[in-house]
């Protein structure tokens, strides 16, 4: 159909209006600030050399496991800021079980993602249940039980640290080499003996679950119709006291995993140099990608894009490499009202269709009337 | 038949003072509908002016376009002689017009002086000065409002007359009521009326929008009729009857619930044993004491003002809520404490009275929508899994055979008008086969055609031997339906009135309780 | 629907339950706490527990927190719904520190003001004029203001003497004003460890001795706020906007207007916020200094259910055992275990005592929870360093948890609102 | 850009001998944070006009990933810079692997001897020592007989200047009451970085009647100096000569500073590579190599108190004393 044709074009041309936005933006902000503009480009639209690539590829598996565990909770209206916390303590039991080796290899490793995935989900259920037992909203629970994850987890860990000759770093016992994910070698395609996480294949099961679960069952439908509304799933039979409970415990499950690319296929153990922050980039690479699995994805690998190169803007340009936030600030904003307005076009134009449509069919005839 | 094309209105104002509001060649046009083509009207001063016509018509539009909501895309607006342009509600304000919504326009967690002055706080101030204007302006039109209480506490009556107080305190000379009497009983419909007669000998001029037309014909001076976006006639209401108006108004003739044989069984469906429901931090009971049976092909109509129960008396059985005590049965099986899928499940059928709230995921597309409610039920379902084509099947069945004009099941559901909105939640219930219906309102907001449809359905539901539970505002439709009649007074069932008999004013006050309750007229 | 929608479940239950606390409550209350924290004082010896230091402390850390509320308040009562309070605080924070250094402390105020107000614009930008979402707008200024923040260091602070890419240099103080002549007597007073009466004097040297002129202005922004918004038109407009904006635009509110200069205020007084951290907390930038508290002002603000009065309580109890833990007062924090302890004993056997209401075992966790702590208090003499960290954001959640949920946002609060779309 | 920009190369001082191409991969806070890193620096400038020295750098973000700060050390690398220093412990995977990656690359790692190449020196510091000394001159300064500890984030590595400085105390007078707080527990590191917490703490201490604090709490150090001042009391500074460094108003409440002669290590590491002396392992700076002490700026010891301490010292260094280091 002609209308779908443009709708499509309008579609593509939201995110495209973004980035030229965004790469506006930015360009005044350096000018402004007195920086070189056509370095900065320069470094930040450099092909990535082929180590760059296996770590974008990386990074973004691992937002991409905190993007969707904060999708679980949009798509339900609930806003599990809680991400940051439930990854680091399910990191850290993960790495604990994983490191006491009480199973075999492979066995080791499933039944770790298992500890973290129910550590997560644990963590995330406190916040459900104080929402649905005593009304405390999920943003200020989750914020709290973030804060209270990071000294709870420094205290066991002070128990469960193995001291390293010679280093200061604090962290649990290092995986020995079978327990560990081993990395995808793509030397003869890339050139770069670095390897992509194994547990890639992590995160795209997960986002192939995720985009099962939500639009092929039962319980996906109901968790949707919960979020777009509450009130039209309980009159429709959705129990959403148990929707609030499990939905919050599904996102603190897969929270639990985001740390696990990271456990089994660099760090080996969990420790005072582990990566933060991530449930916090997470909320931002869902909400670019509009809780979309797919749009999470390539969300996800935007993020790693930018934040790889950006750490050679400090070294080449000569640019704070901190300009990568504000650039990813400007891009969440500029796509969201680039799609804002092409919502709204989108609008227009189906009730434009509609009403078309209907004035092209017969009247009504009022059906047997008897006055 | 009054096809006088030439105003009568405009006749007898014509040579004497400006008019108070004149409108020429409106034109309001949205994506997709034209909600006013080339639209005339006339107002006298110190008159009720009447506007009638069907759902969708462009009344409500049209007073926002007076009322500076709206801008007109063309056309010309005239107060008391001058020409204006409203760009803004401030500026209809200031000339002199108010509005009452047909949708409250209250702030809930504002209390009745708050929401009077908001907007009009250089009058009086907020303070006592305020407080003493509304004291006065209330006894003085007998409005009965307390300037501290929060909206969120009152009653929909109430809201009503603070509403009208609200324009009354900006000293407004032209009032426009958007279907005020909607939500009102007969008794608060003559009151409501009372004070406008009042108004009017004040000098005020009252333009008043119905669908309840024999109010209409007996308060309006003039009436003016609108038909698909255009004003089709000017009349006198002195010159028509209810019958001849309503037919203007839909350019056809009319159809009207009618009582079919009884097909009443001595089979229960439904039964409630004596439900309490208290509320949470009070002893004031919401239900008292409910006894009520539905068999087999019995419609049971709740007749009773809003906010006395019939809510939560529905909630009750669909077990959104639990009663405090008493049994909820269906058929043999006690469902008290059943969820509501289980109860939709066991076959209990829900057109909820707020579709948008209850019934409908508005950014879902159609055939989502009808899956809705019966998400476990087949077709829509395999197993765990969503059978996304049986569903879509389905879904296309239920548009052609209730006729929801709509382009596609693809679309969402917000995209249909309000009525076929009702159509499709209506046929989506009924396609379930269910043992037992609880439809509130079913008709509310909808057209004439469609509400002949509805009806038939519901009929034709009866007939096959399903319990029906009606609650309605709309008394033609509960008599015109119902087997049995309940009036629902503060929590009790107060009254059992045979629908063959009764009359409207019977039913009124009834359900105001101006009579004492437990006669019983069978 | 073409009627108006009958009154919600939830109205109704308002209708229902009494809509204020009677008029003794509030007194009593603090009356009564006061009474168990001095007994608890004088029973354990933990000294720390009211001494005019940790709630001087306190006071020093809760202001930045209920700054930010303050201005999560001022925007969410006009219906934004603002998590970007922790950006708009770090581009706060920079804002006092450039201007602070080059022109001195009072135009460094006026700079963090003004930056916290570049960031209420954006947010304002996208949510009140393109209708985003506000959570997703929210986080954008976050990012926004993280890098900026850090950007803006990075070119202004290199360089200077004591200064670095990731620190100011540091800056004059504020000054600091004190009731005169009572500060010592006070002192003494509260060094008698009488009951009662060296909590009263401790309580009211905290409030009178050595105060940071923008506490005092800070807690007159709270009044402030308090006045302009619950008394005067200004205000009834404003939060018309957050609870009806539709039927505020038919009375003839801008609600546009309001709703943007809302959120200019907001991210002013959260500008402030970053500000007072800089200019009386540290006296220097820092990267990183804001350190999560725009998200705690926000929940504060939601435990002061969208009330000045409310979140300035919500933050003392926050700042207040913050300042607790970071003294470095484990036996404070022990002390406290005694009477939480009893409290939940009494409740417990309060509602094992009512059980006949159909619920048996209604107060038996409470009790086993009591006995828990009870057992806690007695067999150990300190909590442990990284419990006594937790200890504001534990405090916080059992605080919200057990007390009833009266917490009601603005009706619309959250809700993208388009001019003319009223019916 | 000015020359004090990170990333700004710098041109060596002296144009004969082709300049050492030097990488610096500064800890979160990077050169200007008064501390830690800035020690660092000063390593670095000093080895700048010795020797002529090409410098680029670059500094963490906190909570950063691993692969960042591998990013980091590859693209100094690929600018060019073939030596290499990583400040900090957090860099130690990272330098392991690509230390691994570039057999041709000088590295130098402060604050960690796990990783073990030919082509990385690790820079390790006896801080336990240098806090033991400082930690006898609290205890003989203290009037009320009570002193404190303020650590920035509580990490083994701050956990050893604690460790060192009690049993200075203690060795002075093993009946002082020491109180300890750590501002913020890994990963979360604005321990490091919260002036305000440093002086909420430290105002907590002077209170309580501790009269002297050690702070090794880096950027948060600040705070404990203003709560020092205002409660007229004495606070010792860490790293640094920070009577030096710290804001004029507060240099007069630092009775000493413990010295971790990071600037030492980095010049040292530098040095080796002018030389052409640079060896691969461990390189131990502890009272012995002068790579810890303590200042004396201010004259605030008294010249009893210096003696005991270099009394202390002397024992250290021929092992009569071993500091414990946890
Ligand atoms: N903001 C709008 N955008 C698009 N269409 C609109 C809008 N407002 C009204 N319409 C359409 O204009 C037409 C006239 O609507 P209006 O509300 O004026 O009808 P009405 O006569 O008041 O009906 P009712 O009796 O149901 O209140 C309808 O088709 C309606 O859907
Ligand atoms: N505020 C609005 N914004 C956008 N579109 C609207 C709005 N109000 C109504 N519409 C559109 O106008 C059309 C008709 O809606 P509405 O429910 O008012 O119809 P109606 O004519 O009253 O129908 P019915 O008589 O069946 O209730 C729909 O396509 C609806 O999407
Ligand atoms: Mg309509
Ligand atoms: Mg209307």
């Amino acid at each position: 159909m002609k209308l779908d044709v443009r709708r499509v074009g309008l579609g593509l041309a939201a995110p495209a209006l973004a980035v030229v936005v965004a790469l506006l933006l930015t360009s005044l902000i350096l000018v402004a600030a007195g920086d070189p503009v056509v370095a900065v480009w320069q470094v930040l639209f450099k092909a990535p050399l082929p180590r760059q690539v296996v770590a974008i590829i990386n990074e973004a598996s691992v937002l991409y496991l905190s993007a969707v565990a904060v999708a679980i909770g949009f798509k339900m209206n609930l806003f599990n800021i809680g991400v940051d916390g439930q990854y680091r303590i399910a990191s850290f039991m993960a790495a604990v079980f994983a490191g006491a080796h009480f199973l075999p290899g492979w066995l080791n490793i499933i039944v770790s993602l298992i500890v973290a995935m129910a550590t997560g989900a644990i963590w995330a259920a406190i916040a459900g249940v104080l929402k649905v037992a005593r009304g405390v909203s999920e943003v200020i629970s989750t914020i709290m039980l973030n804060y209270i994850a990071t000294y709870f987890v420094a205290y066991l860990l002070k128990g469960a640290a193995v001291k390293i000759e010679g280093s200061n770093a604090t962290s649990t016992r290092i995986l020995t080499e079978d327990s560990r994910v081993p990395g995808i070698n793509l030397e003869g395609l890339l050139g770069t003996g670095r390897e992509i996480y194994g547990l890639v294949f992590l995160s795209i099961a997960v986002g192939i679950l995720f985009w099962f679960v939500l639009n092929k069952t039962r319980f996906g439908f109901d968790l949707r119709a919960t979020g777009q509304s509450e009130t039209a799933a309980v009159a429709s039979g959705v129990n959403v006291k148990r929707m609030v409970v499990v939905s919050m415990v599904l996102s603190g499950a897969i929270a639990g995993l985001v740390g696990m690319p990271l456990l089994f296929g660099q760090d080996f153990a969990y420790g005072d140099t582990v990566q933060t922050g991530l449930g916090f980039a997470g909320i931002s690479v869902a909400l670019l990608g509009r809780n979309h699995p797919v749009g999470m994805a390539v969300s996800a690998l935007v993020w790693g894009y930018l934040n790889q190169l950006s750490n050679g803007l400090q070294i080449s340009a000569g640019v704070s490499d901190r300009l990568v936030l504000i650039i990813q600030g400007i891009i969440v904003l500029s796509v969201v009202i680039a799609y804002e307005l092409v919502r709204r076009a989108g609008l227009r134009m189906e009730q434009r269709r509609v009403a078309r449509e209907l004035e092209a069919r017969p009247a009504p005839v009022v059906e047997e009337v008897h006055p | 038949m009054a096809t006088a094309v030439e105003s009568a209105a405009a006749a007898a104002g014509a040579g004497e003072e400006p008019l108070a509001v004149q409108l020429k060649g409106i034109t309001k046009r949205f994506p997709g509908v034209v909600a006013n083509s080339d639209i005339a009207l006339d107002v006298r001063k110190g008159t009720i002016h009447a506007i009638v016509g069907e759902n969708g018509a462009g009344k409500s539009t049209l007073m926002k376009i007076l009322y500076g909501v709206q801008p007109p895309d063309e056309g010309t607006i005239t107060i008391n002689g001058t020409q204006v342009e409203l760009k803004s509600p401030t500026e209809a304000i200031r000339a002199g017009i108010g509005m009452v919504f047909q949708h409250f326009m209250l702030a809930e967690n504002l209390t009745v002086l708050e929401n009077v002055v908001l907007g009009a706080e250089k009058l009086h101030g907020i303070g006592d000065a305020a407080r003493a204007k509304i004291r006065e302006i209330s006894t003085e039109y007998g409005l009965r409002v307390e300037p501290d209480v929060l909206v969120s506490e009152i009653g929909v009556g109430d809201r009503q007359r603070i509403e009208i107080l609200k324009v009354l305190y900006r000293g407004a000379k032209i009032l426009i009521l958007d279907e005020p009497t909607a939500v009102l009983v007969p008794q608060e419909v003559n009151e409501l009326f009372e004070h406008l007669r009042e108004l009017k000998t004040e000098g005020l001029t009252v333009i008043f929008i119905s669908h309840k037309l024999d109010e209409v014909l007996s308060v309006a001076d003039d009436i003016t009729v609108i038909r698909r976006g255009t004003t089709v006639a000017a009349v006198d209401p002195k010159d028509v009857t209810a019958r001849q108006l309503a037919e203007l108004m839909v350019g056809s003739e009319l159809p009207s619930p009618q009582t079919e044989e009884s097909t009443v069984t001595d089979e229960p469906r439904l039964t409630l044993d004596g439900i309490d429901l208290v509320g949470q931090a009070s002893a004031r009971k919401i239900l008292d004491g409910i006894d009520l049976v539905i068999h087999a092909g019995e419609i049971v109509g709740i007749a009773g003002v809003e906010g006395n129960g019939q809510a939560e008396l529905v909630e009750v059985v669909m077990g959104m809520r639990r009663p405090t005590s008493g049994r909820v049965l269906l058929g043999e099986t006690d469902i008290t404490e059943a969820g509501v899928r289980e109860i939709r499940e066991a076959g209990v059928g829900y057109i909820p009275e707020d579709r948008h709230r209850h019934g409908l995921l508005l950014e879902a597309p159609l055939w989502e929508n009808m899956m809705l409610g019966h998400q476990t039920e087949p077709p829509n379902v395999k197993g765990p899994l969503i059978d996304a084509r049986a569903a879509k099947a389905d879904t296309a069945r239920v548009v052609e055979q209730f006729d929801v004009r709509t382009p596609s099941i693809l679309v969402t559901a917000g995209s249909l008008s309000g009525g076929n909105q009702q159509k499709l939640i209506v046929g989506r219930e009924m396609s379930h086969a269910p043992r037992v219906l609880l439809a509130a309102h079913p008709t509310r907001g909808v057209d004439v055609g469609a509400q002949a449809a509805i009806w038939d359905l519901i009929k034709a539901a009866r007939r096959d031997g399903m319990g029906v539970l009606l609650i309605s505002a709309d008394l033609e439709e509960l008599v015109g339906l119902s087997d049995t009649i309940w009036v629902i007074l503060r929590g009790r069932l107060s009254g059992e009135f045979d629908p063959n008999v009764v009359t409207r004013e019977e039913l009124g006050a009834a359900m105001t309780g101006a009579t004492t309750g437990e006669e019983e007229q069978r | 629907m073409s009627t108006q929608a009958p009154p919600t479940p939830q109205a109704l239950q308002a209708s229902i339950v009494p809509s204020g606390r009677p008029a003794w409550y509030w007194p009593v209350l603090i009356a009564g706490s006061l009474l168990v924290i001095s007994t608890v004082r004088v029973i354990t010896g933990a000294n720390d527990i009211d001494s005019s230091g940790a709630l001087a402390a306190a006071i020093g850390l809760a202001m930045p927190l209920a700054l930010a509320g303050l201005g999560g308040l001022w925007s969410e009562r006009s219906g934004v719904v603002n998590i970007g309070l922790e950006g708009m605080m770090i581009l706060g924070t920079w804002g006092a520190a450039f201007f602070g250094f080059h022109y001195g402390p009072w135009a460094g105020i006026l700079g963090a003001v003004l930056m916290g107000v570049v960031g209420g614009a954006i947010h304002a930008l996208a949510t009140v004029i393109f209708g985003v979402d506000h959570i997703v707008s929210g986080v954008a200024v976050n990012l926004l203001g993280a890098g900026a923040g850090a950007y803006l260091a990075v070119r202004t602070f290199t360089g200077l003497p004591g200064g670095g890419p990731t620190q100011s240099p540091p800056l004059e103080q504020l000054p600091f004003l004190s009731f005169p002549g009572l500060g010592d007597w006070l002192l003494q007073v509260e060094k008698s460890q009488t009951w009662l009466l060296a909590d009263l004097a401790g309580i009211v040297r905290a409030i009178t001795t050595d105060v940071n002129v923008l506490t005092v202005i800070s807690v007159g922004l709270l009044v402030l706020t308090w006045w302009l918004l619950w008394r005067t038109p200004f205000g009834l407009r404003l939060r018309s906007c957050g609870e009806a904006p539709w039927a505020a635009e038919t009375l003839g509110v801008n609600v546009i207007r309001y709703k943007f200069l809302a959120v200019l205020i907001s991210g002013g007084l959260a500008g402030l916020a970053g500000g007072f951290l800089v200019l009386v907390a540290s006296n220097l930038y820092r990267e990183g200094q804001t350190g999560g508290r725009g998200y705690i002002g926000l929940a504060a603000m939601i435990f002061g259910n969208w009330r000045p009065g409310g979140l300035a309580a919500g933050a003392m109890l926050f700042g207040y055992a913050d300042a607790i833990q970071l003294r470095g007062r484990g036996d404070v924090i022990h002390a406290y275990l005694l009477p939480i302890g009893l409290l939940l004993l009494g409740w417990g056997i309060w509602q094992l005592v009512r059980r006949a209401q159909g619920k048996p075992f209604a107060g038996v966790w409470r009790i086993v929870l009591s006995l828990a702590v009870l057992a806690w208090y007695a067999f150990t003499s300190e909590v442990p360093a990284e419990f006594t960290s937790m200890t504001p954001y534990i405090a916080t959640l059992l605080v919200l948890a057990f007390s009833a949920q009266r917490l009601r946002m603005p009706a619309a609060d959250g809700q993208v609102y388009r001019k003319g779309e009223a019916d | 850009a000015s020359g004090t920009t990170p990333g700004a190369s710098s041109a060596p001082a002296s144009s004969q001998a082709p300049a050492i191409k030097v990488g610096m991969a500064y800890d979160v806070g990077g050169r200007g944070d008064q501390s830690f890193n800035d020690s660092a620096a000063a390593g670095l400038d000093k080895a700048k006009t010795d020797f002529g020295v090409d410098a680029k750098e670059s500094a963490a973000t906190s909570g950063e990933a691993e692969s960042a700060r591998e990013e980091r050390l590859n693209q100094l690398i690929d600018a060019g810079y073939t030596n290499i220093v990583a400040v900090g412990f957090a860099y130690a995977s990272s330098v392991g692997k690509v230390a691994k990656e570039n057999p041709d690359v000088k590295f130098a790692i402060v604050d960690d001897s796990s990783i073990t190449a030919d082509n990385v020196m690790n820079l390790t510091f006896a801080a336990n020592e240098g806090s033991f000394l400082v930690g006898a001159a609290a205890a003989l300064t203290t009037k009320t007989k009570h002193v404190g500890f303020i650590g920035g984030v509580e990490t083994d590595l701050i956990k050893s200047f604690e460790a060192g400085y009690d049993a200075g105390v203690k060795a002075v007078d093993p009946s002082i009451k020491i109180e300890s707080k750590y501002l913020t527990q890994p990963p979360d590191f604005s321990g490091f970085a919260s002036v305000d917490k440093g002086k909420a703490a430290a105002e907590g201490m002077y209170q309580n009647g501790v009269d002297v604090v050690y702070h090794a709490a880096g950027g948060s150090g600040g705070g404990v100096f203003t709560a020092a001042k205002a409660a007229g009391k004495w606070a010792i500074g860490v790293d640094s000569d920070q009577a030096k460094t710290a804001a004029p108003d507060v240099q007069s409440v630092i009775l000493t500073s413990m010295l971790k002669r990071v600037d030492t290590g980095v010049y040292y590491f530098i040095k080796s590579i002018h030389d052409g002396t640079f060896a691969g392992g461990t390189q131990v700076f502890d009272l012995k190599t002068d790579g810890v002490g303590y200042a004396t700026t201010g004259d605030h010891l008294s010249a009893d108190t210096i003696a005991k301490m270099e009394d202390f010292k002397k024992q250290i260094i021929d092992g009569t004393i071993t500091v414990p280091n946890k």
